[in-house]
């Protein structure tokens, strides 16, 4: 199996699903001649044409907004938001309608929609290109928000998520692009959307993550091994809906849980995450459920030394999990 | 209107078609105003309306093909759906919000059209969304090469919101084959034309996104349906979209919720009452002898038997049951 | 002291302020001949003038980013989005241009600018005019989030809103507005914006809500009391950020807590306040932390039994109150 | 551009204001070029870029009244806010992320200006949404009876996104003293004019809101200043808003994280650079007789010694403490 990058297995799943099926097809800007500013969908305009590599306006909801109604009209559009800093824009056409066609209309029309977004930090982006946006989304039923965190669950998720009858916002985080490497299968798979994934079997703590932060807490998880301390670590993969019992499963497994995302603390994920786990399995709790985040500020800072300060690294982890390993 | 006789046959309309359209007509006003008695006897909780805009929407959706062209038609525009294919007792149970309703379950206030059998896109109230939906729709039926043509309509008032530019602009630059019909009934609830616009007329805005923008009078099914046939054939050729722009007058408040007293004066809608685009297009047929009073009284007879019965079928369908409210939020192999 | 509805609240902190300062306007859709379409603003284009109540063209972006504009120029804008539903469209100005202002021009700009918005269900509204928005906000440091519950609440907070150095989102509850009736006092007063609100002193165990829901919350306390059932009630006042201190301290006070909203349970307000609880004082709890709330589906359907499905109501909130006083 | 000799006094500018004018296009020219270098060094993590848009900026900015007009202006401006006060160390001081940075500390990336002392409108980088804000500045104006003008510029690519609308007309409803000026540099990163509108001009925008829009050769730092003088005068009239879109052509790559090469041939940039705003309005000043080579000379020097000592002091400036992050959040009276 052919070790490739994060980013690569984003490109492969593309180009696979495009051969696979006709009416999937690319929009957004610069995705074309350019393969995108991250060149995620580099190659992608030679292969298939510019009729489904559509360069698109520089306007985020007409780009959400027509890939709703060519999604309606039958065909499998992946929208691409250049950074998830500018879903903003789209935020109206991806809450109120893409969200809500199967079910106002009483499930006569559907919207097979992907929007792929790269977000978080770390790569000098300041304010607006490193944010993290799942949060805003992760109360809308109707949409599926899925956050990958190595390049076999990009490529199985995000054919998943083409396949899908349901628009699902697929957010790939920006700084795992070309750091993150891992074996990839050449043949079509797909992964369950909605399903997390133990990433690591361990017995003294649960560490619960997704994106960049799961691999600060594997490489602290081997580096606390040798200390004695054992983690067991979940990968949400999919942030709403989350899978719930799998949540459960991991925490009730060790009792102590430490949640770690790199978004904010408040209102975070990790808020919904620790509430499951509080009404579900408080008693088989040893420990406060703890949560490791990004602070309550309103993005990450330019200047490397403010960047550093808000970004998790795996020495603030390791702390964080041993500091619960402890409790 | 100029009373020149037979403008229809110019046009390439038939006598019945015009007959038609004259039905329709008809059928959608009284449907409206059988659903303000139904309001005001507490019978449904809500009704907004497509008084005074009738000539526009039929006239426009009778340039479209029934079956083939989508349409992604505003809240007001039961002239539009019924014209393709919505009946009268699909109206009523949309308003009395039954199970049956087949926009949307009685999920949905009345207005949020909505089937995909008549390729009526399901709408939604925040305005103007609908917009980059018809023009996702004709991107995808010149990606497929189908003969389809999107139809979308809108109210003045949100002609301004961004939506507008972003899709207007899209289908600009791609030359897509829609179509976007704005129904400039002067007034956003109680904002009147000037403080919405400074612009002459929302037809200018075309220029700003390469195509043509037309301005007609929407109290005219006639001069609407030529105007709409021309954009139709510009659609069908691949030479891209038209702004349509389609005066006329809402006679009655915003909706059942609105009081319009406290914003335009009542002489005001007296003298746009005197242009009803149903008066006048009752003249026009009378005038080339294809109506006569007895023929108008059968036909408006017939209506409103049909209005009774699609009422009566309402009001007695069921409610949905209160567990289904958990249903279609995903699909079929859910992830809940 | 006079007893006045809710809106009529609303009204009176909105013409005070107008008297007091001459910086503040109110621009949004209706807002001035027509007094606003649920008449929140009625009788202030008489008293005021329409170069301060403007009705602006229907256009919510430039609602708020020209109210940001006026702001930063020195004016104190009320915006009103007609119902909160129709916020989606500005959420692009709200979390990326109002919310951080201050934060990324290192204190040198500032926006004080209010954005107030009816939402919440029970009016035969559907899917549109009914949903509890509040979520998608409660993640984005450099904002405040305001949903007051009484009409005593709502004039001190509406005006502290407004005095605000910060942008601040000010949800009113639609279906309180001429339900709920309260004392409010003629003259000025402000209350503290981040502070939650004990409504109601008890024993057994502790309700944590806000809006309409805390009412059905007070209501049940009431009939329970008569079981022997003592509720204490916070109201959480403002929902971003949230008053950490009140809520674990009423959450230790009893030892058994439910959180009640309106929104949609995944996601909601509930799961940070809850994660807050099993943070700070998981040792503290005789119970998992319950959450009463909408269920998850797009929004409130129009049909009256839909509506009524969705809706809680003070039964609902009897029935969970006991079930966890019975744990 | 015609050589027709002190076409600036006709337009009411001095000698030495045109000398000026050139002076901040050689220094905008000048501190890009070096953050170029610096970046390609490893010492500065991103440039974004006005090479080639000096002059309609420059010409843009002289038509505003420094410390009374308010600019809210995007990312390629550096030449505007050179004009409305900024220095060079402030440019490298933001450069380099530095603590002392006058427009965010530190936090935010090169490009993104704002000074309260200057009145320039802190900015962020989502497109457009500066827009409104001009428009809301322009409400608050003439509200209070201050006489300010509010300045706005954008892509070309930006202009179609919706808060270009809905500001544009909420603007002209309310006939604010506006000034929108859109720098069509042709492509919005690699996308090309083709691909993001349909219609000739941006200018021709402006109809559909009510107010004139212009267009301009951006190349000529002149004719950009007698639009925008014009504009600006308009504008304190009470007249209203102007749209200008001034054609320029960006010289370099989008920023220093792109590759032109994949998008647009290198034949194309060299045409352009033949037609430099510098190289031509330095001969402009050569016939007028206001430079001279020497004079010239003398100029670069300067510039570059400013240049020079900007880059040494910045790239010693100390950076922002960590735990400053947390500040500013919220003004005092904070609730955190
Ligand atoms: C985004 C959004 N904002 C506000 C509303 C509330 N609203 C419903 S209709 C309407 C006025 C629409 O005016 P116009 O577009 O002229 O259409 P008309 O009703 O006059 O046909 C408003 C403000 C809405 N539905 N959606
Ligand atoms: C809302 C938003 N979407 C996407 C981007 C990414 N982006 C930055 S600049 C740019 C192109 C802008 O083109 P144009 O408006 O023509 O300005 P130019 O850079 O050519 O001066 C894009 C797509 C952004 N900053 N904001
Ligand atoms: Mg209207
Ligand atoms: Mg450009």
């Amino acid at each position: 199996m052919a070790v490739i990058s994060y980013i690569d297995a984003v490109t492969m799943a593309l180009r696979e699903e495009m051969k696979r099926d006709e009416r999937v097809f690319v929009l957004g800007e610069d995705v074309g001649v350019r393969g995108g500013v991250f060149r995620a969908t580099n190659g992608l305009i030679e292969d298939f044409g510019e009729d489904r590599v559509l360069d698109t306006p520089l306007a985020e909801s007409a780009i959400v907004g027509v890939g709703i109604g060519a999604a309606a009209y039958g065909m499998r559009p992946v929208a691409e938001i250049q950074f998830a800093d500018f879903i903003m824009p789209a935020v109206n056409q991806i809450i109120s309608e893409a969200a809500k066609f199967r079910y106002r209309s009483n499930n006569d029309w559907h919207c097979p929609l992907v929007v792929r977004a790269p977000y978080g930090g770390g790569v000098h982006g300041a304010l607006y290109h490193s944010q993290s946006v799942e949060a805003i989304f992760a109360n809308v039923p109707g949409l599926k928000i899925v956050a990958p965190s190595t390049p076999y669950d990009v490529k199985g998720l995000l054919k998943a998520a083409i396949r899908d009858e349901d628009p699902v916002l697929f957010f790939e985080h920006k700084r795992c692009y070309r750091l993150i490497k891992g074996e990839v299968p050449e043949d079509d798979y797909t992964l369950p959307i909605g399903k997390a994934d133990v990433k690591r079997e361990g017995t003294d703590i649960t560490v619960i993550s997704y994106g960049l932060t799961l691999h600060f807490a594997l490489q602290a998880a081997e580096e606390l091994e040798k200390e004695g301390i054992s983690a067991h670590v979940l990968d949400l993969r999919t942030l709403y809906p989350l899978d719930k019992e799998a949540i459960v499963e991991a925490a009730s497994k060790t009792g102590k849980v430490l949640i770690i995302h790199e978004d904010n603390k408040e209102g975070g994920i990790g808020g919904e995450v620790s509430a499951i786990i509080a009404e579900e399995c408080l008693f088989e709790l040893d420990a406060p459920i703890k949560r490791l985040c990004g602070p309550d500020i309103p993005a990450m800072p330019y200047s490397p030394t403010l960047e550093k300060f808000y970004m998790l690294n795996p020495e603030k982890v390791k702390e964080a999990m041993r500091d619960l390993a402890e409790f | 209107m100029l009373a020149a006789e037979n403008r229809h046959i110019e046009l390439g309309l038939s006598d019945e078609q015009v007959m038609d359209m004259y039905y329709y007509m008809v059928l959608a006003r009284k449907l409206d105003e059988r659903m303000w008695l139904l309001n005001r006897a507490g019978k449904i909780p809500f009704v907004i309306s497509c008084q005074g805009q009738e000539a526009a929407q039929i006239g426009a959706a009778f340039a479209l093909e029934k079956g083939k062209d989508y349409t992604c038609p505003y809240y007001r525009d039961m002239g539009v759906v019924l014209v393709m294919g919505m009946t009268a007792k699909d109206m009523m149970l949309s308003a009395f919000a039954k199970a049956e309703d087949p926009n949307s379950g009685g999920r949905q206030m009345p207005g949020h059209f909505g089937s995909k059998k008549h390729r009526i896109l399901t709408g939604s109230s925040p305005v103007t969304t609908q917009v980059p939906h018809a023009v996702g729709i004709g991107l995808a039926a010149k990606m497929r090469g189908e003969d389809v043509v999107a139809y979308t309509s809108f109210g003045e008032g949100s002609s301004n919101q961004g939506d507008f530019h972003e899709g207007a602009n899209f289908a600009g630059v791609h030359d897509l084959p829609v179509i976007f019909f704005c129904e400039n009934n002067k007034y956003a609830i109680s904002v009147p034309l000037k403080k919405q616009l400074a612009c002459e007329s929302v037809a200018d805005r075309a220029v700003g996104y390469g195509f043509p923008g037309v301005k007609v009078d929407g109290n005219d099914p006639l001069e609407v349906y030529k105007v709409m046939k021309e954009a139709v054939e510009r659609a069908r050729k691949g030479d891209g979209p038209t702004l349509i722009e389609a005066h006329t007058y809402r006679l009655v408040p915003h909706s059942s919720d609105d009081d319009d007293s406290s914003y335009r004066a009542r002489e005001e809608v007296e003298e746009a009452r005197k242009n009803d685009p149903i008066l006048r297009f009752r003249h026009y047929l009378m005038d080339t002898g294809l109506l006569t009073d007895e023929k108008d009284e059968d036909l408006q007879n017939r209506i409103q038997k049909e209005v009774d019965e699609a009422t009566d079928y309402a009001e007695n369908a069921p409610f949905p049951e209160p567990e289904t409210a958990l249903r279609y939020v995903y699909g079929s192999g859910e992830v809940k």
